[in-house]
C-alpha cells in the first residue's frame, strides 16, 4: 500500500531479528557497567576470599549512599544535556549552615524537619543554579564552576569554618540508628544504618519522575535537542529550574546525611569529589552529551566506583599504587565502554 | 615609626587546629604590642595556594614570616628569595627545611613516634597485629612518626605490622571507611597508629561502631575536643598532639628575637609554656633548630586537662 | 481558550494575521505581512530563500515572537503568541527540520505533545501511557507508518529520515488539530510518499482541518491544489486559488524576475575517460562498474535506501568501500577516507550542508580555504594570508556571492549563498570530479538557478560531475546520462535528453514492484 | 573574531583597574617593582595551564584538558628522578638543567599525546580520559617519588629560570609569554590553527572535509601536555623541589580562567592573548586580596561573582554597550536583496 522501504521498516521491526549482542549493548549501556562490576568482584574474591562477607556488601552499600545521592541528581542534570559541579558546595553549603543553625537556634528540631530543611536549602540554591543558567544561556558547566565557587566561597568567609564536633543529638542518633544489625565472625557489629533507605528511596523517585512523569519525559527532551523541546511546548525555564532545584534537593539531603553519618559537619568537606560522581554517572553509561542514560545504570556506576575505591586494600594493593591502579582502571573501563559502545 | 610585621602563614585557614593556632598569634600580640602579629593561611590545602600567600607577603614588605608549610620543600624557593630580601623566616614542623633562620618544633619527631608506638604496644600486651595511617605520602612528619613507631615496635616480636601507610589524606570518612576495609581484611588486627589529626575520629568511629571498643587499640595524633566522645567511650586509647598555641607562640617569640638581632642559644626560655628550655641545634641548612618539649600523650583520664 | 464559536457558517476564518513585522538584529524579516486562513483549506506558501516563510510560521506556532502587527486566532486578538497557546489553538506544525526530539520513542514523539497541550504545558503530571500508544497508533497508521510495538518503541534518531520526516507529520496530525503547517516536508520523501502525503491532505480538508504547505516544489503545489500565497523579500506579494497561476508566473513573482526553466545542459562532454569504477562494493549496493568521461555530467538517483547515498560515500571516501576498483584519469585511486579522495581530486558536497559541511561560525574565508591550508603555507609552515585572501575573494567571486565580505561568518548567509560557499570550497581543490549530493535541497528558484549555471560552467571546464538527487527536473535539466538505482544495483541506465520524469521514476520502482507483484 | 574584540577590551579595563584599586588600597606599593614582578613570576604556572585548557576545549566535542597539573607534576617528579640518577645537580649544573628541561617537556609532551590518542583513537569521552589519565599521572609520580618531595636543588640554569630577571622581568614570565605567544602564532597562522577552530566548529564537516582528525587532536593535547611539561619545570625552578600533589586547587583555576577569557567550551574558538590576560586578571585579584589581608574564603567568593559577572556581560552585550566600536556587525556587508546575476 504504500512505498516500499516503509514497508522494509515494517518487515524489520516486525521480525524480532534475533538477539544481538552488540544491540543490546549499544542499547544498554549499563550492562557493561553490570559485567565489570560482577567482574572485578570476582577477581577480587578470588585474589582474597575475605572479601566474600556480608560485612562487605553493606560497607559498599553504606558507603554509597552520599555519592549514589549526588549520582542520582548529576544524571539527571546530564540527561537534559547539561553538567553540574556545584552539587558539592550545595551540600557543604546546606549542611554546615543547618547544623549550625540547628545547634544554635532550633536544638530541638525534629530529624525529620532537619532532612526537610535540607532538601529545601539545596533546592533553593539549585534554583539559583538553574535560574542562572537559564538566563545567562551559557553551559552549565561555567555556570556551576561559578557557583561552586560562590557557595563555597560564602560559606567559608561568612558562615564559619569551625568543625562541629558534637552534632544535636538527634542528627548523631539518626546517624547510628541500624536498619539491619548482626555480629560477624571476629565479634565485630555490623550494621546497615537506616539512613541507607534513602538511596533506594530516591533512586526510585527519580525513575519514577523521569519515566513516568511529563517532567522526566522533558528533561529527556530537553537533553535530545532544547531548541525543538521548546518549540513542542516544554517550558525550558520550568524544566531547568526544576532539573537545578531536583539535583540541589539531592545534594542538600546528601549533605546532611554525610553530617549524620560522620558524625562531625565540616564545612570542607565533599567539595573535591564532583569530578569523581560525574565519572560514575559517565561509567554508568550516561552519555556526557546529555539526553540518555538510566537510573539503574547510574547506581551501578556508582557502585563501580566504590567498589574499585574499597578493594585495594583487599586485593593489597600498596599504597603508592593506589592512584595509578583507580586511574588505570578508569581508563580502561572508559575505552572499554567505548569501544563496545560502538560495535554496533 | 613603623612597628615590625610578623607574619604567621598556617597550612590552610578555618581548621580547628590552625584556629588554635591562631589564639597563640594573638595572645602573642597582646603580649608583644611593639610588633604587629598576624596569620593567615590558604582556602584549601594546596601547597601552591600557600606558596602565592606567601609570595604576596614577601612583596607587601614585612619584616618577619612565621609560617607553618604544608610543603616545606615547595617553599624552599621563595624562602631563600625571602632571606635574601632580609625578611626573617622562621618555620614550624618543617625539621627538614634549608632555607629558614629557625625551625621551631614542638618536640622531636621521633622521639613522638615512639612515644605513641610504645602507649599503643601497652594497650596491646606487646602483641598482635597492628597497621599505620599516614595523611598523605608526601607527609614528612608523618612519615618520620610512623617510621620511628615500627622502629620503637622492633623491641616487641610478636607485634606485626600489617598494611602499613594507609593514606587518609585528613579526610575523616575516607579513613573510616579505609579503616573498616583493613578490619574486615584482618579480623583479629589489634593496633592502629595514626598521624594526621583527623585519622583517630575517623578510625575510632570505625572501631566504636564494629563495637569493637576494648579489643582494638588506637593511639595517634588527634586533638583533645573532637577526640572527646572517642575518648570518652574507649573506642581512642590515647591521642598524642602538642599545643598549636603554644607552637605559634613559640614561633613569633623566635622571630622576634631574630628581627631584635638576639641570639638563640641553646637552652634560652622563649616565655611560652613547653618552650621554657629549648635545645638549639644547627639545622638541616643554615638555620637553627629550635626543639621545645611541647608533647603531650592523653587519654580518657588526662584529656580534660587540654580542653581546646 | 479558544473554542471554535458555534453555529459560525463554512467556512470558518481561523487564522488573520494583521501588519506582522520582525526585526532580527537589523534585518527586516517580515514587512508587514497580511494573512487569512480559513478552515478546510490548503494554501502553499511560496517564496525564495530567506523571504520570510520560515519566520512566519515560527511566529504563528509561538517559537518566535514578532516585532510589531497582531494575531487573530479563532476570534481572539494576540501581539504574540507561545507555543503551547498555539498548540492548544489547534496549530501543529511540522518543522523545517523536522523537530523531533531523536532520543525519544516514536510514541512520544508522536502523541506526548498532546497530553502536554492537554494540561496547558504543564509538567509536574502523570502522563497516560495507555493513551499515549492509542493516540501514537492512530497517528502512524494514518501516513502509513507500522504500528507495532517495536516500532513504537525505536528510538526516533536510529530511523532513516523518510522515516522520521513521516513521524514528524504524523506527530502534527495525531490531535484534532484545526491548522496543520508543514515547513518543506516533502524534500526526503519521494513521489509515492508524497502521493500518500496527498491523500492525508485530503483526508484533513474534508475534516475541516486547514492546511499550510511551505514548498520550494511547485509540481507539488499543482498537484495538492488550493491556494498560493507568494513572499518576496518579507512581504506578501501575491494570494489566492493556485489554478490562477502559472508556474513560470509563480517563480517570476518569487524572484522578481523572469527564470527560464529550459535544459540547463548545452555542452556535450569531452572524448576522454575521467574516472571509472570496477566492481565497487560496500555495505548498501552490490558490486557495480560505471565511468564518467571529462565534462560529463552524470546523474544518480533513486529511492532513499536504494544505495545511491553509499555510493557516493564510497567514491569520496566517508564510507570506503570494500570492494573493487577506482580510476581516475587512467591511475588507479586507493580512498580509504576523504583525504584521499581529495588528493585524487574528487570533491563531495553533501546533502546536509549545515550539519556536514559548513562552519557556521567561521568566516568565508575560513570555510573557503579549509581544503587548501597547507597549500597556502609558505616555506615556514605559516599561511600566507594574503595568498588565501586572493583564494577566498576568487572563490566568493567566481560562485557570485551576494557579499564581497568574505570575514562575514557563513552563518550570516541566506541558504543559497551557503550552498555556493560550500561548492566554492571545492573548487579550490581544482577537483577533477564533484559528486553533488542533492545541490538545491531547499534552495529556492533564483539560488537554483545560480547553482545549476555554476555546475555548468564546470563541466564545461572539463570537470566531471555526478549529481545525486531526487529532484527529477533537476537531473533531466543538467545531465548527460543518469543512472537509476534499485536495492544497491544500477537498474536503468538513461540519456538525460531522451529521457522524461514518468520513465525515470518507473524506473526507480521497477524492481520494488517486482518484489510486489512476486508476493 | 570581532564578538570579542570586546572581550579582550573588557580583560584589559578589568586588569588596569585591579591595578588601580591595588595601587588605592595599598598606598602604591601594589604598583612596586618588587610586588609586579612577584606577581609576574606567579601567573605562568597557572597561566601556562590555562592554555592547556583552552587548547583541549578549542577541539570541541566536549574537548577538556583535566590532566593538566597532575601532568605538569609528574613531568617534574619524573625528571627530577631520572636526572639526578644520572648527572649531579652541583656538579654539572649546567647539564643537569638541559637534561632537566629536556626530560620534563618529553615527559609532557609524551602524556599529551597519550590523551590524544586515547581521545582520538579510541573516542573516550575527553572528560573522563583526562580524568583518568589524571590520576594515572598523578598515581605514576607517586610511586616514582615513593609520594616524597624530589629534590632538583637550584643548579645554574634551572635557578635562573626560577628567580632571576631579564631587564626587570621574571624570566619564568618571559618563557610564559614566549610560549603563549608560539600558540597563538600557531593557532592564527598555521593550518594547525585552522584545522582545530573549525574541527571545533563542527567535527562532522571536518571529517567530510578531509581534515586529518585524528592528527588535530593528537597534536593539541600533546601541544597541552607539552604547556604543562613546561609548567613543571617552572615549578620544579621556582621551588626547587618537586611534588606530586603540588597546585591541587589549579584544576579548576585554570578553566576558570579560561571561560573568564572567552573561550567557548562547546569548541571552536578561543584566543591566548585573552587567556593570558585572565590569568593576569586572577593573579591581580588574589594579590590584591592578600595585600588587603583578606581570607582567602573572601577570594573563591569574589572568583565565582566575577566569573558570573563575565557570563552576564557576555549575555546582555553590556561590552557592546559600554563600547559601541567593538559591536558585532554582522550583516552589514550582505544586502538582503536576492542575487544579481
Ligand atoms: N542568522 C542570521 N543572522 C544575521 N543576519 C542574517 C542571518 N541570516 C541571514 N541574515 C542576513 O539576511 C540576509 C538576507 O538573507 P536572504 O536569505 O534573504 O538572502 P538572499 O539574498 O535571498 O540569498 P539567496 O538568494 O541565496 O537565498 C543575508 O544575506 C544576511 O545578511
Ligand atoms: N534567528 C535569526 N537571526 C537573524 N536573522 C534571521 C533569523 N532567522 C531568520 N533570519 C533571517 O530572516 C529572513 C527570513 O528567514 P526565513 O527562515 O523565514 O526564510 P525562509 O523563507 O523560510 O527561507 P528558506 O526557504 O531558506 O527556508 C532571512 O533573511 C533570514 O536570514
Ligand atoms: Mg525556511
Ligand atoms: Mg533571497
Amino acid at each position: 500500500m504504500n512505498a516500499s522501504r516503509i514497508e522494509q521498516l515494517q518487515e524489520s521491526t516486525a521480525r524480532p531479528a534475533g538477539f544481538s549482542l552488540g544491540e543490546f549493548i549499544r542499547r544498554r549501556p549499563e550492562s557493561i557497567t553490570f559485567v565489570l562490576l560482577v567482574a572485578i568482584c570476582v577477581a577480587v574474591a578470588i585474589a582474597n576470599p575475605a572479601f566474600l562477607q556480608p560485612s562487605t556488601l553493606i560497607d559498599i552499600g553504606r558507603a554509597s549512599v552520599v555519592m549514589g545521592l549526588f549520582a542520582l541528581g548529576v544524571f539527571i542534570i546530564l540527561a537534559a544535556g547539561g553538567i553540574d559541579v556545584s552539587f558539592t558546595a550545595i551540600a557543604a553549603f546546606t549542611m554546615y549552615s543547618l547544623t549550625v543553625l540547628v545547634l544554635n537556634h532550633f536544638p530541638g528540631m525534629p530529624l525529620l524537619v532537619i532532612l526537610l530543611v535540607a532538601t529545601a536549602g539545596g533546592a533553593l540554591l539549585g534554583i539559583v543554579n538553574g535560574l542562572l543558567v537559564h538566563h545567562l544561556k551559557v553551559p552549565s558547566l561555567i555556570v556551576t564552576i561559578g557557583t561552586q565557587y560562590l557557595f563555597r566561597g560564602f560559606l567559608l568567609s561568612f558562615i564559619g569554618t569551625v568543625w562541629i564536633m558534637s552534632l544535636p543529638p538527634q542528627m548523631g542518633a539518626f546517624g547510628r540508628l541500624p536498619l539491619l544489625q548482626f555480629e560477624s565472625a571476629n565479634g565485630a557489629v555490623v550494621t546497615l544504618p537506616v539512613y541507607f533507605l534513602i538511596l533506594p528511596a530516591a533512586a526510585v523517585v527519580t525513575w519514577w519522575i523521569l519515566n513516568r512523569t511529563l517532567m522526566g519525559r522533558a528533561i529527556f527532551a530537553v537533553g535530545g535537542n532544547a531548541d525543538v523541546a521548546s518549540r513542542l511546548g516544554y517550558n525550558l525555564r520550568t524544566v531547568h529550574l526544576f532539573l537545578f532545584g531536583y539535583a540541589g534537593a539531592l545534594a542538600g539531603l546528601a549533605g546532611i546525611i554525610h553530617v549524620c553519618a560522620n558524625r562531625q559537619a565540616n564545612p570542607f568537606d565533599l567539595v573535591g569529589t564532583e569530578i569523581n560522581v560525574i565519572a560514575a554517572v559517565v561509567l554508568g553509561g550516561a552519555r556526557i552529551t546529555g539526553g540518555t542514560g538510566t537510573v539503574l545504570g547510574t547506581m551501578l556506576g556508582v557502585l563501580l566506583i566504590v567498589v574499585i575505591n574499597s578493594v585495594l586494600v583487599m586485593v593489597g594493593i600498596p599504597s603508592t599504587w593506589q592512584r595509578l591502579v583507580v586511574g588505570s582502571f578508569i581508563l580502561l573501563a572508559a575505552a572499554f565502554f567505548v569501544t563496545r559502545q560502538r560495535k554496533k | 615609626q613603623e612597628k615590625p610585621v610578623i607574619a604567621t602563614v598556617v597550612k590552610i585557614s578555618g581548621i580547628p587546629w590552625f584556629d588554635r593556632l591562631e589564639t597563640g598569634v594573638k595572645a602573642f600580640q597582646e603580649a608583644n604590642p611593639d610588633v604587629e602579629a598576624s596569620q593567615s593561611g590558604p582556602a584549601t590545602a594546596d601547597s601552591a595556594q600557600q606558596l602565592q600567600i606567601v609570595n604576596d607577603l614577601i612583596a607587601k614588605g614585612v619584616n618577619a614570616l612565621a609560617v607553618v608549610p604544608m610543603d616545606p620543600a615547595v617553599l624552599e624557593g621563595t624562602f631563600q628569595r625571602a632571606m635574601e630580601r632580609g625578611i626573617v623566616v622562621v618555620t614550624h614542623e618543617a625539621d627538614n627545611q634549608i632555607n629558614t633562620h629557625a625551625d621551631v618544633e614542638a618536640f622531636d619527631n621521633d622521639e613522638y613516634g615512639a612515644a605513641l608506638n610504645a602507649r599503643l604496644a601497652e594497650c596491646m600486651g606487646n602483641a598482635g597485629k597492628w597497621t599505620t595511617f599516614v595523611g598523605s605520602l608526601g607527609s614528612r612528619t608523618h612519615i618520620q612518626w610512623v617510621t620511628a613507631g615500627e622502629n620503637n615496635a622492633k623491641q616487641h616480636p610478636d607485634m606485626e605490622l600489617v598494611d602499613p601507610n594507609n593514606e587518609s589524606f585528613d579526610d575523616a570518612n575516607a579513613t573510616y571507611e579505609k579503616a573498616k576495609e583493613i578490619l574486615r581484611k584482618h579480623p583479629d588486627i589489634k593496633g592502629f597508629q595514626t598521624s594526621a589529626g583527623n585519622d583517630v575520629l575517623g578510625v575510632g568511629r570505625a572501631i566504636d561502631e564494629a563495637g569493637l571498643t576494648g579489643k582494638v587499640c588506637l593511639v595517634g595524633t588527634g586533638l583533645p575536643n573532637p577526640s572527646a566522645d572517642l575518648l570518652e567511650s574507649g573506642a581512642i586509647t590515647a591521642i598524642g598532639f602538642w599545643d598549636p598555641q603554644k607552637a605559634g607562640m613559640a614561633m613569633n617569640a623566635v622571630a622576634k628575637l631574630l628581627l631584635e638581632k638576639k641570639e638563640v642559644t641553646d637552652g634560652i626560655d622563649l616565655g611560652v609554656e613547653g618552650y621554657n628550655k629549648v635545645s638549639v641545634k644547627q639545622g638541616p641548612g643554615k638555620g637553627l633548630l629550635v626543639i621545645g618539649n611541647g608533647m603531650v600523650l592523653a587519654d580518657k583520664a588526662t584529656y580534660k586537662d587540654h580542653l581546646f | 481558550m479558544s473554542q471554535p464559536a458555534k453555529g459560525e457558517p463554512h467556512p470558518a476564518r481561523f487564522l488573520e494575521l494583521r501588519n506582522i513585522q520582525k526585526w532580527f538584529g537589523g534585518v527586516h524579516a517580515l514587512r508587514g505581512i497580511d494573512l487569512t486562513l480559513d478552515l478546510g483549506q490548503a494554501y502553499h506558501l511560496l517564496g525564495e530563500n530567506g523571504c520570510g516563510k520560515s519566520t512566519v510560521i515560527k511566529i504563528v506556532s509561538g517559537a518566535i515572537a514578532p516585532s510589531g502587527g497582531e494575531i487573530v486566532l479563532d476570534g481572539e486578538t494576540f501581539t504574540s503568541l507561545t507555543p503551547i497557546q498555539s498548540l492548544a489553538a489547534g496549530i501543529e506544525t511540522v518543522y523545517q527540520d523536522l523537530s523531533l526530539i531523536p532520543n525519544l520513542t516514536v510514541a512520544e514523539n508522536v502523541a506526548l505533545s498532546e497530553q502536554l497541550v492537554a494540561g496547558q504545558g504543564a509538567l509536574a503530571r502523570l502522563f497516560d501511557r495507555g493513551r499515549l500508544r492509542e493516540t501514537a497508533e492512530r497517528a502512524l497508521a494514518t501516513v502509513g507508518l507500522p504500528t507495532d510495538r517495536a516500532f513504537l518503541s525505536t528510538i526516533v534518531s536510529d530511523l532513516p529520515l523518510a522515516a522520521r520526516q513521516l513521524v514528524a507529520i504524523a506527530r502534527a496530525i495525531a490531535t484534532r488539530a484545526k491548522l496543520v503547517i508543514m515547513d518543506e516536508p516533502t524534500t526526503s520523501l519521494t513521489r509515492r510518499e508524497v502521493d500518500n502525503l496527498v491523500r492525508v491532505v485530503e483526508r484533513l480538508r474534508s475534516e475541516n482541518v486547514a492546511v499550510l504547505f511551505v514548498t520550494h516544489k511547485l509540481d507539488e503545489c499543482y498537484r495538492i491544489g488550493g491556494n498560493v500565497i507568494v513572499f518576496r523579500d518579507g512581504q506578501c506579494v501575491a494570494q489566492g486559488p493556485i489554478e490562477r497561476y502559472g508556474k513560470k508566473e509563480l517563480s517570476e513573482l518569487m524572484t522578481g524576475r523572469p527564470i527560464d526553466s529550459e535544459r540547463y545542459r548545452t555542452a556535450r562532454p569531452g572524448d576522454g575517460e575521467l574516472f571509472r569504477v570496477e566492481g565497487l562494493a560496500a555495505p548498501g549496493f552490490e558490486p557495480l562498474t560505471f565511468s564518467l568521461r571529462e565534462g560529463e555530467i552524470l546523474g544518480i538517483t533513486g529511492l532513499a535506501d536504494s544505495g545511491r547515498n553509499e555510493l557516493a560515500m564510497a567514491i569520496t571516501g566517508i564510507a570506503p568501500a570494500t570492494a573493487g576498483r577506482i580510476v581516475v584519469a587512467g591511475r588507479e585511486a586507493v580512498i580509504r577516507r576523504p583525504a584521499d579522495a581529495i588528493s585524487r581530486g574528487i570533491g563531495y558536497v553533501p546533502e546536509d550542508r549545515l550539519a556536514e559541511g559548513l562552519f557556521l561560525d567561521k568566516s568565508i574565508l575560513e570555510n573557503e580555504i579549509a581544503l587548501v591550508v597547507t597549500r597556502l603555507t609558505n616555506a615556514f609552515g605559516v599561511i600566507d594570508r594574503q595568498k588565501a585572501r586572493a583564494t577566498a575573494a576568487r572563490l566568493a567571486e567566481e560562485m557570485r556571492l551576494n557579499t564581497k565580505d568574505i570575514d562575514l561568518p557563513v552563518g550570516a548567509l541566506s541558504g543559497g549563498n551557503q550552498q555556493r560557499v560550500l561548492i566554492g570550497r571545492w573548487l579550490s581543490i581544482g577537483p577533477k570530479l564533484l559528486v553533488l549530493h542533492g545541490p538545491t535541497v531547499g534552495v529556492d528558484v533564483g539560488s537554483k538557478d545560480t547553482i545549476y549555471r555554476a555546475i555548468q560552467a564546470l563541466a564545461e571546464a572539463g570537470m566531471g560531475l555526478i549529481v545525486v538527487s531526487d529532484d527529477l527536473p533537476e537531473l533531466l535539466q543538467n545531465c548527460d546520462r543518469i543512472l537509476v538505482m534499485n536495492n544497491g544495483r544500477v537498474v536503468a541506465e538513461f540519456d538525460a535528453e531522451q529521457a522524461d520524469e514518468d520513465r525515470l521514476y518507473r524506473a526507480m520502482l521497477s524492481s520494488t514492484s517486482t518484489m510486489e507483484s512476486a508476493q | 573574531m570581532r564578538r570579542t574584540g570586546g572581550q579582550l577590551v573588557m580583560l584589559v579595563a578589568i586588569n588596569c583597574l585591579l591595578l588601580a584599586l591595588g595601587a588605592a588600597i595599598s598606598g602604591g606599593s601594589f604598583l612596586s617593582l618588587f610586588n609586579l614582578q612577584s606577581m609576574a613570576s606567579q601567573v605562568p604556572e597557572i597561566g601556562l595551564l590555562a592554555i592547556g585548557v583552552m587548547l583541549a576545549m578549542c577541539a570541541g566535542n566536549g574537548g577538556i584538558d583535566l590532566s593538566g597539573i597532575a601532568l605538569a607534576n609528574l613531568s617534574g617528579v619524573l625528571s627530577a628522578v631520572v636526572v639526578s640518577s644520572v648527572l649531579s645537580g652541583t656538579e654539572d649544573q649546567f647539564a643537569f638543567s638541559l637534561a632537566f628541561i629536556a626530560v620534563a617537556v618529553t615527559t609532557g609532551f609524551v602524556g599529551g599525546a597519550i590523551n590524544g590518542l586515547l581521545i582520538a583513537r579510541l573516542d573516550i569521552t575527553p572528560i573522563l580520559c583526562t580524568l583518568g589519565t589524571q590520576m594515572a599521572f598523578t598515581g605514576l609520580a607517586v610511586v616514582v617519588s615513593g609520594g616524597k618531595a624530589v629534590m632538583v636543588g637550584s643548579p645554574a640554569l634551572l635557578s635562573s629560570i626560577g628567580n632571576d630577571m631579564f631587564l626587570g622581568v621574571p624570566i619564568s614570565f618571559l618563557i610564559f609569554i614566549a610560549a603563549a605567544g608560539l600558540i597563538a602564532a600557531a593557532l592564527k597562522f598555521t593550518p594547525y590553527g585552522l584545522w582545530l577552530m573549525l574541527m571545533g566548529t563542527n567535527p562532522k564537516a571536518a571529517v567530510f572535509a578531509g581534515f586529518p582528525k585524528n592528527g588535530v587532536l593528537v597534536a593539541t593535547y600533546a601541544l597541552s601536555g607539552t604547556l604543562s611539561g613546561i609548567a613543571g619545570i617552572i615549578i620544579a625552578a621556582r621551588n626547587v623541589n618537586v611534588k606530586f600533589d603540588y597546585g591541587s586547587s589549579y584544576l579548576l583555576i585554570a578553566i576558570l580562567i579560561a571561560v573568564m577569557a572567552g573561550v567557548k567550551p562547546e569548541g571552536g574558538y578561543g584566543r591566548v592573548i585573552c587567556v593570558v590576560m585572565s590569568a593576569i586578571a586572577l593573579q591581580l585579584m588574589s594579590s590584591l586580596l592578600n595585600f588587603g589581608g583578606l581570607s582567602n574564603f573572601v577570594r573563591d567568593f569574589a572568583w565565582g561573582l566575577l566569573l558570573l559577572t563575565f557570563l552576564a556581560v557576555g549575555r546582555y552585550d553590556l561590552v557592546g554597550f559600554l563600547f559601541p566600536g567593538s559591536r558585532q556587525r554582522v550583516g552589514s556587508g550582505a544586502k538582503p536583496s536576492s542575487t544579481g546575476t
